[in-house]
């Protein structure tokens, strides 16, 4: 039952909304969190994700609270394309009480087991051995679900990496390792410490069906999960997405980037996805600027009242150091 | 009650468990067998046969031979733990943890608590320990100090078939990832262990000797050698208290200290180097909470500073041997 | 003397035995920074900045940038350590060892003593240590016990600026491989340090406060906090004697055991969950050689066995704080 | 100043007498180690080359002392190919003193770092990265020296063999990738474990030079190595070579290989490349039938002897066992 002109995209008004306000959300999450980390009250370090909204929205945008993912240090952009709560994350890059992880884990370990999410990781490499076992159970369980790896262009050159895709080959689990080329690790480009053509011709290699797509367009990598999830949910095979992205900021917040030009950065920032996205449904006439605004003002009050809420709540309680390191000990 | 085997005791709790629980499976590096060759699968059961049997019984999609290659292998487990498995992962010789330490360490031990509790992992890594085995230095040694030191972690050293059993099952029925850590010079020595499921807690020692001179610990395969030695003393008059923790995270310090408030005297036996291995952390945990008790230095009888020689005759002095542990003890009595 | 931090005491020994001995590189991530960019190499010097100025002055072939793979890079480096080079390779976070720690505590670490005596391999770890940086579970542990515990394996932990490059300078030019512990938190401490190359020798501590009532060691960032309980205590007339052993192993027994020969006490306050840790160890070693001199409980002052926690007011808890270390001292003393 | 008929194999009579001498010599001293261990005469356990000797001895072929190589579990025969002492390696392997590594390492630890060979690897994986170090030695002090890795079927899906892959082309050094896929990792065949088409070909998309050969033709695998030593010795360029080998005995030796059909075993068995080698050269008429067999008496004797002086050699003196983890501690 799409609206009109849907069919173009295969999507729905409605799902061309959900998309639109998770890729805003991100956005502007980021922006926040960018301030309000320079405003020093988000402490340690975070990396954001503007720039890469629609990779992780479009791999995300036809899994289900029981699919899973797996994510990286650079985080709150995959948790929130998978539905979690933003209030629930501010509190946590803030390390309050009441955040996802009841101020414990921080920007780099969000994690939220009711959707999914199975945790933002700040090891290099770590998510995909672990997805591997999410995809595991979804076979031995035998319920169709999939999982996730996101992971970047500098982790593809990880050895769990590797062992994670052979292994998603041999045990034939629905694995979905999402590279996000953003063209640096850190602060060396992809173009240096990826030896190999590229990355998804490499995975291609391991065995498993791996395409590249162009991460700032929401519509093609959506495309190319459909796929993934087809033979994931169906035949239990692995897949490798390869999304090339732009990374519009720093490594961290804060970071001078002296290694890249101003050049190489504007015409990094020219790409954005989000401004793709409008562009392209508003040329077939499926939400109009008006509509895409009004989202844009709801979202932008959510995150400021979940900054508000943030920004009053206390630390955890001396009391919880101790707490939840086992089940019983 | 029947006799069996350490390797038997454990085939037999796994098996219970898998029959009891659909989601206990099994994965790692020729857990079955064979696969891809030319003669049937799950004719091996893991290298020492440990799991013999299991894959006949319960198939491929529950004894999982992987690769070789251990991070995902402990990735994979930590993973399927966290969304509703109850994996039972192997690292064939203990001393492989290095390929694969981040998932342990860094990830399966730590989800529960950066997630803020909101994570279970139910996983149980076996794996093997223990010099004299004449394997050289990678795949002989005892390394449950790496593991008791990490918050998360659980870490189990059955000294007997009964206890293997027991702690097994523990471990297995445990929401809390465990290391399960199986003595090669163990395997086929045989105890009185019953047929049913029975479970030996964690954080319980067992106080396999009772004296009143000198408390002697003896973790693995140095229980025996400590309980050896504290027969042939007794006809010597020296009457030996010994206990085996059985599990090193949780430690039970409770029946150690009341020991030592009895005996004043502390002898710890330890496979392992003496740098900050438990017999130094047991020995820091008396020198802390029964000092006042203590009558005579804590002796640590533990291997050197030295990798595992391959040459039997020092591998065999690397080890705390009989004369080591008695020396030792004579040496607190003094 | 001119003033330096502890960031630059480091990049100077490392820049002057890079100058002194061409066989010197560095390797790993971002050590330079900048290659395959858009704007030149060399800018960043390690995240740290540590590095600042190495790449422009030895260029690509002296100072690597690695794609992110910690198990090549300590691989690669043992192997060239072991073929004629002096390599200085970075993990970025001593968390990070998880993904590689088979190749420092079987490979390099082994490498002399598995081959008879017949390989030499001068090679430095560089990473980075501890807690209080609102870093998170994986980005924020002190992992000494981990290393101390490696026979082959040598454990610097430098506390101060003089210390940094000295000691530096002398992991350079040691034939084993050692690991160095930078402190995240120390790294903008200036002292005093002369522009010239000189050696701090492993193995010798350092008794930074003389006292007579009691024995307080302190590792890495944990020394100062010692120095400072121990300086408002003096105002109370407890006179507290403050040792760093600047490498925990070699580890100085002598300087510990005379000290706690003439005071009695002894707290330790070491940065690392409790079990198997270095004041474990510590506290062994003086229960087992210094025993009758004790006059009262050896106090650990360590953190909980717990990872370590983001919000900022459980990871200030979470690390030993002057509170506890003076009541561990008055308890002693009690 | 070839010989007569060279021509065909490229090679002198001289060395081909040498390649011959060379793996006739692993398979003599890897008989004998079954024999002596079957007597209880070597202590814990052994992994033995036999059937695959064309791979390491045509792999080393036309290394000097001076070039490296790192080894497995499996390494005995990479130590001969590679010019060690087989006297001291059989009083290695028995753990007695004057052994190779002075009976501190054992079958699986064997090292002669005078004769380019730094070590047995009981790890699997372990070696990659380390001759990754090598090269990376070799690349720095100029001298054209190569580095070799020989790893197996089942160290092909380690992560360290691909991170040493490629780190090995990010930074463009002498190492060359040598994995001799003998069909089986212990009991699990290759063809289960490696996910990929082959392990040359998922090799190769790493970005380096990468073939199959086969590895029971001693001429093959000498021509494959010369095309990577040229890349090596001049371009310092990495090369990855499969050697397809047979294993005709057990993982270790007692292993019952219930895994293998009787007809599998046989068929492998049947493939002799020592025989491959005596054919050869017979036919082209370099070598003589009386020639090899001279070649086999030799051996053979040299093999009695080191095993004589093995059996009556002492094990080390206790006073070894704290000496050599430091140079200086
Ligand atoms: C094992 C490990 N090594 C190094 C790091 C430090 N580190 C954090 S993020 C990062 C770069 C990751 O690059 P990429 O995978 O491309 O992700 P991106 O930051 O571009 O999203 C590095 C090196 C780490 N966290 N873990
Ligand atoms: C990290 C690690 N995992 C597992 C083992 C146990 N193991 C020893 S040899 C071996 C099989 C290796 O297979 P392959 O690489 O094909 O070499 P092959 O034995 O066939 O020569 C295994 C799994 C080990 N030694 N190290
Ligand atoms: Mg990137
Ligand atoms: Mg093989």
């Amino acid at each position: 039952m799409a609206d009109a002109g849907a069919q173009t995209l295969q999507m729905s008004r409605d799902e061309l909304r959900r998309a639109y306000r998770r890729m805003k959300t991100i956005r502007l999450f980021e922006e926040r969190v960018e301030k309000e980390f320079a405003a020093g009250n988000i402490p340690g370090f975070a990396h954001v994700y503007i720039g890469q909204e629609a990779s992780g929205v479009g791999i995300c945008h036809d899994l289900t609270d029981e699919d899973y993912i797996g994510s990286t240090h650079r985080g709150h952009g995959h948790c929130i394309a998978k539905g979690c709560d933003v209030k629930g994350m501010m509190l946590e890059i803030m390390g309050k009480q009441g955040g996802l992880c009841n101020g414990k884990g921080g920007s780099m370990h969000i994690a939220d087991l009711s959707k999914g999410m199975l945790g933002a990781n700040a090891i290099v490499g770590g998510s995909p051995p672990i997805a591997v076992g999410a995809a595991l159970t979804a076979k031995t369980k035998k319920n169709g679900r999939v999982s996730v790896a996101f992971s970047g262009d500098g982790a593809s050159n990880q050895g769990t990496s590797f062992e994670a895709m052979n292994m998603a080959v041999v045990l034939n689990v629905p694995a979905i390792f999402v590279f996000e080329n953003n063209g640096y690790g850190e602060h060396t480009a992809a173009s240096y410490a990826v030896g190999a053509k590229s990355i998804a011709e490499r995975a291609a290699s391991f065995g498993l069906a791996a395409e590249s797509v162009d991460g700032s367009d929401f519509f093609a990598v959506v495309e190319a999960m459909r796929a993934a999830l087809e033979r994931g949910r169906t035949a239990c095979k692995p897949s490798v997405i390869e999304t090339r992205c732009v990374r519009h900021m720093g490594h961290f917040i804060g970071d001078p980037q002296p290694y890249r030009s101003a050049e190489e950065l504007a015409a990094a920032r020219a790409i954005d996805c989000i401004e793709n996205f409008r562009k392209r449904v508003r040329d077939v006439r499926l939400l109009d600027a008006a509509e895409l605004d009004g989202i844009d003002s709801e979202v932008s009050a959510e995150i400021e009242e979940a900054v508000q809420a943030a920004l009053a709540a206390p630390q955890p309680d001396i009391s919880a150091l101790e707490k939840d390191v086992y089940v019983r000990y | 009650m029947p006799k069996k085997s350490y390797r038997q005791a454990i085939n037999e709790a796994i098996r219970g468990e898998m029959r009891r629980d659909p989601s206990v499976i099994v994965l790692g590096e020729d857990v079955a067998g064979g696969q891809g060759g030319t003669a049937g699968v799950g004719k091996v059961g893991n290298i020492f046969g440990v799991l013999a049997g299991l894959y006949d019984e319960f198939g491929p999609e529950r004894v999982i031979d992987t690769p070789i290659t251990e991070s995902a292998i402990i990735g994979a487990a930590g993973g399927a733990a966290m969304t509703g498995l109850r994996p039972i992962a192997e690292i064939m010789f203990a001393d492989f943890v290095g390929v694969c330490f981040d998932q342990i360490y860094n990830q399966a031990a730590k989800f529960r608590y950066m997630f803020g509790g909101k994570a279970k992992t139910p996983l149980v890594i076996r794996t093997t320990i223990g010099a004299g085995f004449r394997a050289g230095a990678q795949h002989s040694q005892t390394l449950h100090p790496l593991f008791t030191m990490v918050p998360g972690l659980k870490v189990v050293m059955p000294t007997n078939a009964y206890d293997a059993k027991g702690l097994m099952i523990e471990a297995i029925r445990d929401d809390d990832p465990v290391i399960y850590m199986e003595s090669k010079l163990l395997y086929d020595v045989e105890d009185e262990v019953p047929d049913e499921a029975y479970r030996v807690p964690f954080g319980e020692a067992n106080v396999v000797r009772q004296g009143k001179h000198v408390t002697v610990v003896g973790m693995g395969l140095m229980l025996a050698r400590a309980q050896a030695v504290a027969q042939e003393l007794a006809k010597a008059g020296i009457d030996c208290e010994v206990i085996d923790p059985r599990t090193t995270s949780p430690f039970d310090e409770e029946t150690l200290l009341e020991s030592v408030e009895k005996t004043g005297r502390l002898v710890i036996v330890d496979e392992s180097p003496p740098r900050c291995g438990l017999a130094a952390d047991i020995a820091s945990i008396v020198a802390e909470k029964a000092f006042k008790a203590l009558k005579a230095p804590i002796r640590k009888v533990t291997c050197p500073h030295t990798p595992v020689p391959f040459a039997p005759a020092l591998e065999d002095e690397y080890m705390p041997n009989p004369r080591r542990i008695e020396a030792a003890i004579r040496e607190v009595l003094a």
